[in-house]
């Protein structure tokens, strides 16, 4: 506990030391647990990641230290609070690019930022007859959003069908966008197949006909280097709790004119200029799309996670990924019970590998694993759509992070086999 | 060779008849009369059933099912089409009603015939796959109980969650 | 770390020792902080409130021992993650009296809760004429959603003016209520009056006459026993970052039948039933309403907060603030130069006093106190209608919680009447 | 007796130089020529100022301004109605220029006549108030920018946030 003299304008984090990712495992406190008798292989980082201590500690140290609203006080804390949290949002727009710190917009998570774009961009700007397009491969997140703009305005939603290695039928794009699109909503990358989408010639077609490309980057942003600058979309949205992250916390990031031209989101307390007892005026954005108190403390913790992925280095996270995906995907291979969907190449896949075993249904699979201590996804991931598309009622996905290793695939491996012995036996 | 079978628990969840019912499902047949059919759908993991009884005078005569899912859910269907013919109406919800009990740690009544339903006694252990033990009955628990309304309910499909 | 041999339907959280008011101060690690030299005394409650270290390690045995997403994962941390979060929405329940846990919807903050009604209530029950009735003390976040329904269907927002002793002036009520009226939206509390409104009894007259009412808990529910049951209202909206939760945390608790009949807000993930390419169809509430993957850890952290203010009591927690808030504002009549706005009468009022000091400005008042240590609130506190009512650009305000003493006030005395020397030197 | 003034930092924010601009705000006059006219709002803290300019030629003949607000947003109008008469549109640009860098830790440049400027320096260590001392200067810029662009600029009113 320290005398405070002056109030810094920017409260400086002292960078933590650059990690070796072969060490990072004992960062994460959650992976010492047992499970059912045996040490954890948490494989569902494609959900929600783990945190590591640093990021706990953040959340401890804001509340310990300095805790207070954010935006009006005048005291010691509060413009404390303010500086954290703003120094945040600084954090997130220089790791992914950003041109201005304004662009980033905070919100719960992905889903509420699409929300935002549909809500805010969309029922401004479509039409009765407008078209909107998404593709098969699309998270819940990314399809519902616009299906709800699309019965608000009239406008249609179409979709890219995806062929059968899970990437997307791009021969079907003349076809499917049409001069009436307004906005293609496209994953980067598949939360189910581990497609890596081409954002970058995706963004070409769409600009040339003067659409607006809205990335989901929940599971881009968090597993390799990406540049807005020079990703070539509109709008991103992803969620720190895939990312180290707390929980609570999403971002938007778009264009600065864009976010400008928009109409509020939700009203309230922050997203104001002046209000009358009958109207309103605007904060700037991005503080016209944060109405009410924000998640403060999950903002701040979030700038440790970015902290803490910084020191590791955005590319070597990817490297470690892919070179986790190769060994995964060779030594799934040589289980004859298993189907992998999603591409092959591990360098156009992300770490999420989506399997069905011949013999087990994904459910009963993930039981058994988690007896042995590997947590694994069952179901249909939220892509009903695209499990329609694979045939499948449900599929098994297990997805690595920084924090998982050979072991944990080889873990992963044996208990798979001894699965097919359980569940072979006469 | 190891069989995977070194947990009490799973083995209690995974009993041979258990993994029987579920290899060779009862209830997969051809009605000659359906007075009642419903379809059963667990969101959470896309389980799918259908459901068609044939009814004389107040009792289920028989039932087919045909169930698209996992273990549980396959074995509790093919109990269900095992047990159910002959019974009346108010003894198949009872069966229904002492099951989902079950699967929230209640012994049956002393003297119902569960039939192999005792078998699926150790998923009260597993909260998450409840629900897959219980679509098959939450079906014809509908399916009973539309019928009583006599057929003007909209709503064609049960749901777990 | 433990093994886990079984999953608990229902985690059994440990039921804290009975607290006493006068020992809480230990339990909030800040107010241990020195602020420029002085020992930290906390006066902003109304903003946001302090946490207790309980809660703070809730939130980090959360993140060391059961992280994982909820309500879809078959896993022992998933299942484990997803019983505790809805065991926080079974407490929340029970803190208010709700009829059933399905009543209580998570939201980030008071502000969304009341959007989440403005949208999925007001878009599909209000038409071009209909009335929405709220009065000049509301807060903006009970004000500017209701501004942009109106905009979006035409209805039209009146509201009911206070008296000069910050009651509202219910003698308009009449004239004020048409039978065009739909809505009343109403605070429980002013968050710069401290009155208290007479909920119950406007209740009484709204439902008369067919139309609804929501109330903005965000200074009601933390502050007194409040028992949905008895309110009278039909939607309440609250935060847990007043009421010694994280920040994130909002909830809306409508009853059953108008949750049920409403549409959904956000759209994605969580909130579905089934999605195909087209169309999706929607979760029962309160899934329904909560889009994406939750604020998780904060939701268990606001289990904590409640679990905590139980050990204490709302009742003890009510009589505490009557006594602190008789005492200041015996100290601070005494004081000449200060002009204290709302009722007279600390039955009828809640810990919240707002006042100008005839010779300082609040900011000043403010910037010279917090170098006293003692930090206050000085603006429009987020309700300019009421600024512009009572002649004023800006108001100083304390407002006080469970931690706060007589010695608290002593020293804001103090303090104010050493500024009054300090800026009236010549 | 005591008069609260016990801490350097606090002492250095609230000079007799500003409390004596305060109590005695320069400025408070009307103009017989009114040339440009804009109003300034602090939505944080409620602050409202309105400043008149008259012109002649290309520099400032004289300034009006009424600050509502607290010490510093009112003691930083009245220094500026003080300093500004006579003042080029550059000199006046200039001015605003270096006294928005002084308010972050900046030093204004060696030669540059800033009046009783000196002695706001102390609010550079309350970063929550720089937005009060910049007010009346604000408004000041924008005023003379959209004189600039010859009146066709809608925004009559400035808004530091
Ligand atoms: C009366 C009232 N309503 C609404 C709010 C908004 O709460 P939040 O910022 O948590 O959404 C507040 C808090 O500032 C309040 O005091
Ligand atoms: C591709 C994709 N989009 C969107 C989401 C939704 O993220 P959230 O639940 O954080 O809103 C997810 C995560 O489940 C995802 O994988």
């Amino acid at each position: 506990m320290s005398t405070t003299t002056t109030v810094p304008v920017r409260t400086a984090t002292p960078i933590p030391p650059k990690r070796e990712i072969a060490s990072t495992r004992e960062d994460f406190p959650i992976l010492k647990r047992m499970i059912h008798g045996s040490p954890i292989v948490y494989l569902d980082s494609a959900a929600t990641t783990q945190k590591p201590e640093a990021v706990i500690n953040a959340l401890v140290d804001y509340y310990h230290q300095t805790n207070a609203n954010v935006h009006r006080g005048l005291y010691a804390l509060a413009a404390q609070a303010t500086d954290k949290y703003e120094g945040a949002r600084a954090k997130v727009a220089k790791f992914i690019g950003a041109a201005e710190t304004e662009e980033i917009v905070f919100t719960r998570n992905t889903t509420e930022s699409i929300n935002l774009v549909a809500q805010s961009w969309g029922s401004r700007n479509l039409k009765s007859g407008d078209e909107i397009l998404v593709s098969e491969m699309e998270h819940h997140s990314n399809l519902v959003p616009w299906f709800l703009l699309a019965k608000r305005t009239g406008a249609v939603v179409r979709h890219i069908p995806i062929l059968d290695d899970g990437t997307l039928d791009l021969s079907k794009w003349n076809e499917r966008f049409t001069n009436r699109a307004r906005l293609v909503a496209l994953t980067h990358v598949s939360n189910v197949l581990g497609t890596i989408n081409p954002i970058a010639e995706i963004a070409e077609r769409v600009h040339k006909h003067g659409a607006l490309l809205l990335v989901d980057g929940a599971q881009g942003v968090p597993h390799m280097p990406v540049n807005v600058a020079t990703l070539g979309a509109d709008f991103v949205a992803f969620s720190a709790h895939k990312m180290l992250g707390p929980t609570g916390v999403g971002v938007l990031w778009g264009r600065r004119e864009l976010l400008e031209s928009m109409d509020p989101f939700l009203g309230g307390g922050d997203m104001i200029r002046t209000v009358s007892m009958t109207d309103a005026t605007w904060n700037d954005s991005p503080w016209k799309f944060e109405a009410g108190t924000p998640n403060i403390a999950d903002v701040i913790g979030f700038g440790a996670a970015i902290d803490y992925l910084e020191s590791i280095g955005m590319n070597e996270v990817r490297r470690h990924e892919i070179e986790l995906t190769e060994y995964a995907l060779e030594k799934m291979h040589a289980v004859d019970e298993l189907e992998i969907h999603g591409p092959a190449d591990s360098l156009v896949r992300a770490g999420v590998i989506s399997f069905n075993h011949s013999d087990i249904h994904p459910h009963d699979l993930s039981t058994y694993l988690d007896r042995k201590g590997v947590a694994i996804r069952a179901g249909h991931h939220c892509a009903q759509p695209l499990m329609e598309r694979l045939g499948q009622n449900a599929t098994a996905r297990a997805s690595f992070y920084i924090y998982n290793n050979r072991e944990d695939i080889d873990t992963l491996i044996d208990a798979l086999q001894s699965a097919g012995r359980f569940f072979g036996r006469r | 060779m190891d069989d995977g079978r070194n947990d009490i628990e799973l083995d209690a969840l995974y009993r041979d008849t258990v993994l029987d019912h579920f290899r060779s499902p009862r209830g997969h047949k051809t009605l000659d009369r359906i007075d009642l059919t419903r379809d059963g759908y667990n969101p959470v993991c896309g389980d799918r059933i259908t459901m068609s009884v044939k009814l004389s005078d107040n009792a289920v005569e028989d039932v087919a099912v045909n169930c698209k899912g996992c273990v549980i859910s396959v074995a509790s269907a093919s109990m269900l089409a095992e047990l159910l013919p002959g019974k009346s109406r108010e003894e198949a919800l009872r069966l229904a009603d002492a099951f989902k009990r079950m699967m929230h740690g209640h012994p049956p009544p002393p003297g119902l015939d569960i039939g192999d339903l005792d078998a699926l006694d150790g998923v009260k252990n597993f909260p998450v796959r409840v629900k897959c033990a219980l679509l098959a009955w939450m079906t014809l628990i509908d399916a009973l109980e539309e019928a009583e309304k006599k057929g003007d309910a909209p709503d064609r499909s049960t749901t777990t969650e």
